[in-house]
Parts: C-alpha cells; structure tokens; sequence
C-alpha cells in the first residue's frame, strides 16, 4: 500500500497538510527521475559535502577485537555527519518546487545545522525548530545555525526536546503550509518523508557496496548502525537489503531500560516500544498503558527520540535486521575508546555502534562494517562537563 | 443525535454552537461543572477533549488545558468515567489524537463511546486515508466520525470526505493550529461557498473567540460554530468566578449564532 | 646551500640537536623514498584523512565578486583543517625512525590535534606544549587532545602563546633528544623541518592542480592561502611554482600594523617583519631594533606567530610570491560572508585568505582558488564571545 | 686572555671557575657589584648574559633573570655601556642568543665587546654550521668564539668543531636546558674521556651547582667549571645580603676546582 511499510508508516497529520504532503509526493517523483536535479545533487555531494566518504580498515581496533572492523566515515561529510546527504537533496527539491521558506527540526543540532548549511548554499530561508533544553546541551551548535544564517526558535512546550521540536515544526507547516518546505530530518514523519530521507541517505550505502567489494572482494557479514530515527541505519543498510548480510540497528539504552508513566530512561524505541502512532506514521514508540508518548532519554541527543522510522520497524518485525541497545555508559566508553585508540572522535550517537561491534565483535563474523554517523566535536564539551561531574 | 440537533436548530432559525473544553482541565472534578455552565449559557453541543501529550494540531491556550489536565491525573479511562456521569441533553463529541484511540483498540473506544453517550469523534490527526478502520466502527456503533476540510483541501479531496462524512464537516477557518483570533478569516466564506451545495452540516472552528465572529460566519452560511481557545482561556486565568464566565461567553456566541442566522 | 632557501632558513640550535637533526635528515631522505612508507602514508591520506579534498567552485560567491572562486577544501580534512596533512607524515617518519615519543607545540590547538590523531592512530606516545593562554582561547581543542590520549602541557612563559609553546618543545627535544621525536607543525624551525613539512604538505597542492585542470582545462590566475606559519601556503603553492600562476600569502593585519618595543599588534611577519633568527631558522620576524621578538596579534590563533617559514621569506623576496595581510574585522566579517553565503564555516585562519580575495577580486584575474586551510568549528565559541562583547 | 688564564691555574695546580649571571638581573645597576661579588668569592672568569626574549637553552631559573632584566630596561646598548665601566682583572665573556647579534650586525658587535673587554662570546643557537659569519669576525677581532660540545655530538661533529675551537670548549654535561641538578651525570666523565687528547682547555656547564661537583668534574679532568643558576637563585631570592652569598659560593666552588684538581 501506498506509503506503508507492512503495515507501518502511513500519513497520520491534520487534513490541512495533506494537500502539501501530495504535492511532495508528486513534487519527489518528478524530480527524483530529473537528470538536471540529479546532476546538480550529484556535484553538491561531492564538491560541497565531500562525498564519497572513505571507508577505513581500522587496523589496531580489528586486531584487538578479532574481527576485520571498517568504518563507514560519515564523520568526514561537511558539518560533520551523515546528516547532510538528506539536508542537501531535501533543500534542492524544496528549490526546485519552489519554496522559499524551509522549516526544520532538531535534536542534537545536526540536523539543523545540516540545513542551515544546505540553505545557505542554495540561499534559501532556514527556521529551526529546537527544543530548549537541547539548546542548552548544544550550545555550540545553536551558533553554529545562527552563524549560517539560519533562525533557530526555541521550544518551551513539552519535555523542550526533539520531540516536542517537530510537534512544533507540525504546528509552523500547518500554518504556513502554502510557501513553506519542511525538511524532516530523519526517516520519521508522514509519508513521503520515510522514503525521501531513505533515498538520500541510500548514498551511504551505495559507496560502502562498492568499496567493500573492492577492497574485500565480498560483502560484510555484519553492518552496524546507530539508531535515533533510523536515518543512517537505513541509509547504509538499504543497499544491502537483498543480500545476505546482517544488519544490526543500534539504540540508545540510556541510563537502564526502565521507564515509568511519564519517562523511558532510553530511547530503544525498536527493543521496548509499542506500536503507535507518533508524527504522522504508525511505528514503534515509547508511550505508557495509556498511548501517551514517553519522554526519552540518551547521552546522545541525536538519538534521544520516542520513536522510530517505520521502515524500521517493520524491518525488525519481519526479522530482516536485528535490533539492540546500548548503555550511555558503554557509548562513553566506545567513545573514549576509538578516540584514543583510532585517533578519530566519534559522535556520541555512533559510538553506540561502535561499542556495540566492540561487545559483540565475536557473534558479528569476520568482516564487520560500522556506519561511524558523525564526528564528536559538538560532544566534547558535553564529555568534559560529565567528566567534571556536572550534570549534562 | 447530532444532525438532528442541527436540523432542529435549522428549524428555529439558529446556528449551532460547539463548545470545547479539555477533560480533566483544570482538575477531573471540575469537567461536569464546566459543561454544565457551557450548557447552561447555550452551547447546542460540547467537544470534550481527550489529553493527548503531543498535540500538534493545537496552539499553546489548548497545550496549556492539556498539560493541566495531565498533570491532574487525567487518563482515557477516567474520561469514559466523567462522561457517563455527565447528565446532560445535548450532543457530546469526543477531540482526541489517534495514537490514543489506537493504543485503547479502536473497537473499544468506540464502544466506549457510544456508552458514555458520546456520539461524535473528533480526530485531527486522522485524514481520510487513515480513517477506514475507526470509521467502520463507527459506523457500527451509529457514531458520527466527524472530518476536516480546510481552505488548502482540493476538490477532488472534498468529493472523498464527503463519501464518509456524517455528523458535521469541520471546517478549518484558517491555516494553523487552534488558537484564537482577532478576525475571521476571508478564507472561511470562500470554503462555506465552495461547499454550499453540501447536505451534511457544516460547522466552522479554529480561532473564532467573539460574538461578532459567530455571527459572521453563521451568516456566510454556516451551520454551526467551534469554539474552544476563547472558553479555555478563561479556565486558564480562573478569576472570581469562572464558570460564570464560561455561561456568559456561551450566551453572547449563541446569541451571535442567532442573529447571524437572521441576518442571512 | 643545504638546508637554506636564499640566505633564509638553516640551523640555528644547540650542538644537542643537531645530532638528531642529522638523524632526522637521513631518516627523511631514506623513507621519502622508501616505497612501503608512501604506500602506508597514502593509505591514510586516504582513508583516515579522507584525500583527496573537494576543489569547490563557489557559484554564488564567484557571482558576487566577478571572479570563478574555487575553495580548495581542506577544512574537510579529519580534524578540521590541513594540519594533518603534515603531522600523518611526521609521526609516521617517527614511527619507522623507531621514535616511542613526539612532542609538539600547538597555537590553536590544531596541530596539536591533528599530532594526536596522528599519534593515537599510530600508538604513539604524544605530548603537546601549549601556551596557557591559548589554552583559554581554545579550550575545546584542549579537550579534543586529551581526549585522543594526549598530555597536554600548559606553557606559563613569555607571552604564553604559540612562540612560548616553541621554546618550550624545544627545551624538552633538549632534553630528551633520544628517544623524542619533535613533530613541528608549521614549514618554520631549522632544517630540514621547513622542507618536510613543505613536502607532506604538498599534497594541497598536487590534488589542486589536477582538479582545476580536469574542470577548467587550464591553471588559475592566483591561488590565495592564509599563512601563521606557511604549511597551507606552500602546500598549495610549491606545485605551481615553475607555473605562470600568481601566488598570496595573507598574513594577519591583527588589530592594526602598529607596534611598540615589546609587542606587534598583527603578525604579518612577511609584510611587516625583519630578517632575524627565531626557532631555528633565520627568516622574517617580528622583532624590537635590539632583537628582542615581539609578542604577535592575531584573532586567529593559527597566525598568532611572530615568525614565518623561511621559504616564504625567501620566495617573497624574489618576487616569487606576494604578501598582504587582512585586519581581524574583515576576516571576520569573511567569516560571516563564507557561512551565511556559502553554508561553509571556515576557520578564521582561511578568513583572512578568503577575505583577501573578497577585497581585491578584480586584481587576481578570472580564475582564483582559495585554499580553505580549515573549518572554523573551533571558532564559533570566540566569535559568539565577541558578539557578546567579552573579550576574546 | 681566556686560555692564558686557563694555562696560568693549570700551573697552579687548579681548575677555573667560570661564573654566569644575567646582566641587569635585577636591575642595571646591581651587575657590577654582583660580578665583583663573584670576583671577590673566587671566579676566575664571568660570563655574562645579554638577556634575549626567546632563550630556548635556558632552564626556568635563567628564564626568569632574563625576565626581570628586560622588565628593569636592559638592551644591548646598555650592556655594552655596563660591562665597559666594569675594571675587573678577570676575563670576561658575552653569553647570548644569535639573533641580537644578527640584529646589531655581526661585526658590529664583536668590535662592541673588543672594546667592551669582552674576550669570548658564547651563543647557545649556534652550532658550528651556521658560524661563519661571526666566528670570521671574532677572528679578526681576537675574541674567543666558544663552541659546544654534548654527549650526544658525534667525532665527526667533534673533529669539525675543533677546527675552529679558541678560548675554551663548552662540555655540556648532560643532555637539558639550563639549571641546577642533584648530581653530576656520568655522560660528564665519558665526554671528557672522549676529549683527552684536546689542546683547547674544556670547562663544563649544565647543572653544577654545589663544591662536590666541581671537585668531581675537574677531577675527571675537565679544566674548568661553568656555574650559572646557582648564583641566579640567589639572586632570584635576594634575601639578606645576596652579594655576600654570591661570593660565600664562589668561594666553595673555586675551593671544588682547586681540592678536585688535587685528586686526579
Ligand atoms: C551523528 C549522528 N548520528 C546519528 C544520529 C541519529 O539520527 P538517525 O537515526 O536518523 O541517523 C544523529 C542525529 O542527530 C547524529 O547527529
Ligand atoms: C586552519 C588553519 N589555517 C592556517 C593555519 C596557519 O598555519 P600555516 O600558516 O602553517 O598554514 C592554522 C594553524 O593552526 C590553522 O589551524
């Protein structure tokens, strides 16, 4: 069914949207299929992105751990994660649609980041929604939006976080639905969103196939990604859906997997939620008996989030990838791990895949291949503080 | 129950009004006496929100009710609880998000429904495409499914709401979440035109506050009006006495319903 | 004259180094050419450092400024700038020199971070010296080194910046000359520091040429880099050399060209100094008419320098080259073009090369890359603090 | 002057004491007394520091003499002004870092401290590769350019070193900066076995500080000792009367130079 993955996702927004959500639709399938889009999109990733990315044979992790590991260095993208593959092909569409105005939603500020960089090479408007207490915890990258030009608005409803940044998000599309564009970040959301950001970020995958035949002349046994709404996971994963090879989608197991009426302490939406509806799609969510939706949590603000892609969901339904999580704790450790062993400062979402490869590097096979979604910069301040005992 | 309430009206020469409130705002206790002071000032109908944590098709005056009411302890089943206990005439519609009805199993809320006396659903983040399921049972259950149309719905669209629609259309005044205004939009008397032609009742919400509002757009044609954000506002200030406020605001709509219908 | 570019450069330093300097110079004439060290060395060029870096041709700005701009993407590079470039090569010369410890200065803390991920990459012991009041400037790079597993080592001496950290790195090569591999980071000091710097950062340059010749099909009319101490200008320059191309070394204007007997209030040493020795090498410096050195001003710590490598002195004063500096305001106010015009935050360092071109477009002929030395992440803090109004 | 003096204590059956301090530490005015202090206690020769912003071979205590001379106003001309108005008997030298030569142009200098009295310049940055400017011009003039020698200097180095090697040479005793030390490094021994069979007079610096070292360094057969942040620390301290101490420590020194030459 159209826009259904089993019988996950689906477009559950105010009748207001739908007109724009069609428009999208058509609006996707025109250009997608448009050689002078593809072109130009082509030559943003790789003069403006920096794309491919390499993928490295981390050599002294592989030998401590037994297993040939490769890193998939997303890192490497300009602004410093995956994040920018989707921002980039979303903005140009928006352009090539004729939108003047992008709205966005972030968590970490990764996202919104990767907007305001897109937006501002392709000079269109960018507002950011973002909950205030991840401005808080990210302070760094607030500056960094207001320094591309971008408006970045804070949300005082709710837990003052991601979630809450795209109720708020909903709100401003609902309102200025006619000339505004809004850039989903994740594969969360109505449809066509799931799908769109899934194709985007496809690129992630698409390199890895083909360098890893390259250099291994065969295809991992095990690929490894951390999950907030899945964008990286599929992103690398869904070249790869058709082959024999395992796909382990990673979340955060924040402090326990405890929860109580109104909080998770997680984000593992995928391990402990239940099917719901959240932001216009029918997936896994964290809620109570009653369908309210948790607040989350997770060391990682990219990953802190109460629900999940729906492709995801349905994938782990049917047994295609494999879900599990990851303490903040072990993240911390992953985290310190590769930076002093590998000399690469991994985001504290992505070092939830690598600790996860570091823990079970033995069940994983002989070729292993982690998605390494973004570099730790914006996190060492937030490292820092803890290490100094304060709260984050 | 609720397309006859409006056909009455009709008769005598009134538009409708549809009062909101949030259950549970500002405590549980205090819902029955909220209504019965809409009624009592001549709410023809009341929407009775269900607290959902993340409203996204509502303004900051209705997520501050909600937040409220949550925090008082408000849950689906203490809800189904207060309207059973309600005793009163006049239609009573439910306004909640679909991940509660979801999470409930549609059956159940929709018998549920039917036995605490409500006789509509409200659900502004279901569109057509995802109704089928809550709409065949309230089909079964003889409960109206009530759908939006807004000024961004196409014809094409209209047509296919319409195949369903039972109750009263919603009709969006504006782009946006709810919240109230200082006028009414242009935009509602092109949509009340574009749908003249249209049996089901039609009633018209989001950001009407004022008697001069009502009036305007009963008069435009429409057959009722929703107001919420202007009736919670004043349970969100609570001074001296509210609920008198609440009666008094219902009768100076009411009589904007009224008058607007004579000035057709 | 070995080891002397005209009369600059040579080997200015205690008779306790110069065994190790003669060391380091056959070590570094047997592994430039040894096969199996270029072969690991590109490996991680590639792979770790993510080479080759993008040539971008900035449309609007090219638009704006009536010129083709390309920006040579070294802020792309893992850690943010083109640092790497140099220390990757370093610290594996040290590695095959069966060195088991590096030490380094830094002034931004970008070499410093760029020799610890070099060196947690390699697993090699790595301390830092930093002027404790560049410290305060760049706390963040001070997290991100220690994090990699680096000491970092505060300098309380002289001006407590960048030519402090020197002296002091040089005191402890003194020290511990046997076991200790000093891993400069700029093309300055005595030889043959300014030469294997200049090759291993080379690579900017021989990835340029290619890319404009493949997009464009013939050589740019100026190529424009910012220069502390010249790694980023002659990495991108030394290829064009023999070429009718026109090559800028921008220096720092700092607040003004002034200065007084103790301290220059810019560090445009090039533009500005006099022929003297520091750090080894006889070149142009910022010195008093006795000789004393002046402390040296620059909003962009990576040119907080009062010396500048002896090849550029050199090649200045044939006429090979050109110099000219940018004052802080207008590197600044390039800073905030670059982000809001082209969603690249570049380093206040590549501000200074970027404003340059900026000012005086229509003089540097139809084709002009910039060399983006690095991004400038680690300079939102200090320029969110000046818009603050506190003191940088 | 300087080998004179050096071949002069060798027939007195002793070994020299060369004594450092900073001119202008703590202030200008304060050298001459501090070098005649040193005279008074035992020194044989003063080697005195021309304070240079940036001295990379110098431990913390020297930093700081250079520290407090700059802030108290010193400069070259200055010290050229200072070490001419001192009338001492004993040989003096200039210890400095090259770019103050460089900069008041070599020749220039070197006349400066011919006329100054000044018989030997001592320049840490400046190995024997880059000399030949200055140590041409020390030639014409009759001034001693020291050289250097570390345990780590190889015979080829040596060999070329000796070539040009007047006055006396400059053994460092262990590979450092600047400073005292507890003891005297056994690399010292091996240095001035490695040096024997040279004519030019080897005096040994780095890290003496206390009579048990000179005593031990000249018996090894060194042919004189060079003590700097020994006397800079009482300086630096300045309690009671510094002068009298500067000279109570020249005095235990030159007492090590002359018991150790006794031992051999
Ligand atoms: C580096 C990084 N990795 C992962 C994520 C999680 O997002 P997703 O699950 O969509 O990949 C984020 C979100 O901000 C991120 O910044
Ligand atoms: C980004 C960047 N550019 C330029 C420089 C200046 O160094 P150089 O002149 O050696 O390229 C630095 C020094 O830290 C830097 O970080």
């Amino acid at each position: 069914m159209k826009g259904k993955f089993g019988r996950y996702g689906g477009q559950f927004v105010p009748e207001i949207l739908m007109p724009a959500i069609e428009e999208l639709i058509e609006g996707y399938e025109r250009y997608k299929a448009d050689q002078k889009f593809t072109k130009e999109l082509n030559f943003y990733s790789r003069e403006f992105a920096g794309r491919p990315t390499p993928l490295y044979h981390a050599k002294r992790l592989s030998e401590a751990y037994g297993a040939k590991i490769y890193l998939k260095r997303e890192d490497l993208v300009h602004g410093g994660a995956h994040k920018l593959n989707n921002t980039l092909g979303q903005a140009l569409l928006a352009k090539y649609m004729g939108k003047e105005r992008i709205i966005a939603e972030t968590g970490a500020g990764q996202h919104g980041t990767a907007t305001a960089m897109a937006g501002a090479m392709l000079g269109i408007k960018i507002e950011v929604y973002m909950g205030s207490k991840d401005m808080e915890r990210q302070r760094m990258n607030v500056y960094r939006m207001e320094l591309l030009g971008a408006k970045v608005i804070p949300v005082e409803s709710g837990s003052k976080t991601l979630k809450d940044a795209i109720n708020e998000a909903l709100r401003d599309w609902v309102s200025n639905v006619e000339d505004t564009y809004y850039l989903i970040g994740s594969i969360v959301g109505p449809h066509p969103y799931p799908e769109i950001v899934r194709d985007f970020q496809s690129v992630i995958g698409k390199e890895t196939k083909e360098q890893i035949l390259k250099c291994e002349k065969r295809l991992p046994d095990s690929i490894v990604a951390c999950t907030g709404g899945g964008s990286n996971s599929i992103g690398i994963f869904y070249p790869f859906i058709e082959d024999d090879v395992k796909l382990f989608a990673i979340e955060a197991g924040g402090e326990s997997l405890k929860k109580t009426d109104k909080v998770a302490y997680h984000s593992a939406s995928l391990c402990q939620g239940e099917e719901g509806i959240l932001h216009g799609a029918r997936t896994k969510i964290l809620q109570n008996e009653y369908g309210q939706i948790l607040e989350s949590h997770s060391i990682a603000a990219g990953l802190d989030y109460s629900g999940v892609g729906p492709e995801l969901s349905h994938l782990s339904e049917i047994g295609r990838i494999n879900s599990g999580n990851i303490c903040d704790n072990d993240a911390l450790e992953a985290f310190y791990e590769l930076s002093r062993k590998k000399g690469i400062i991994p985001a504290l979402e992505s070092s939830h895949a690598v600790s996860y490869v570091l823990k079970h590097a033995k069940e994983l096979g002989d070729l292993i291949v982690i998605n390494l979604s973004g570099r730790g910069d914006k996190d060492v301040e937030i490292v820092a503080r803890l290490n100094r005992g304060d709260k984050a | 129950m609720i397309e006859k309430t409006f056909s009455k009206l009709k008769k005598k020469g009134e538009g409708a009004l549809i009062a909101y409130v949030c259950a549970g705002d500002p405590t549980p206790d205090e819902t029955k006496d909220i209504v019965n002071a809409l009624i009592k000032g001549g709410a023809d109908m009341v929407e009775i929100g269900l607290p959902f944590s993340d409203p996204i098709a509502d303004g900051p005056v209705i997520q501050g009710a909600i937040d409220r009411s949550l925090r008082a302890g408000m849950t689906p089943d203490l809800y189904f609880k207060i309207i059973s206990d309600l005793d009163v005439k006049v239609p009573l519609l439910v306004m909640t998000y679909y991940n509660l009805i979801f999470k409930r199993g549609v059956k159940k809320f929709v018998s549920d429904c039917k036995k605490s006396n409500i006789c509509g659903i409200i659900v502004p983040d279901l569109p057509i495409e995802e109704s089928k399921e809550l709409f065949s049972n309230c089909k079964k259950h003889g409960v109206d499914l009530i759908f939006f149309i807004a000024p961004t719905t196409t014809d094409p669209r209209i047509k296919n709401t319409l195949k369903q629609a039972s109750g009263f259309l919603y009709l969006v005044s504006r782009l946006g979440v709810t919240g109230q205004r200082d006028d009414v939009s242009s935009s509602t008397g092109t949509l009340i035109n574009r749908l003249s032609s249209v049996k089901v009742p039609k009633a018209v919400g989001f950001g009407i506050s004022k008697k001069e509002h009502a009036e305007q757009v009963i008069k435009s044609g429409a057959d009722g009006v929703i107001v919420g954000s202007a009736f919670v506002n004043i349970i969100a200030k609570k001074e001296g006495n509210f609920k008198e406020q609440l009666t008094q605001l219902a009768t100076e709509l009411k009589e904007g319903c009224i008058s607007g219908y004579r000035d057709r």
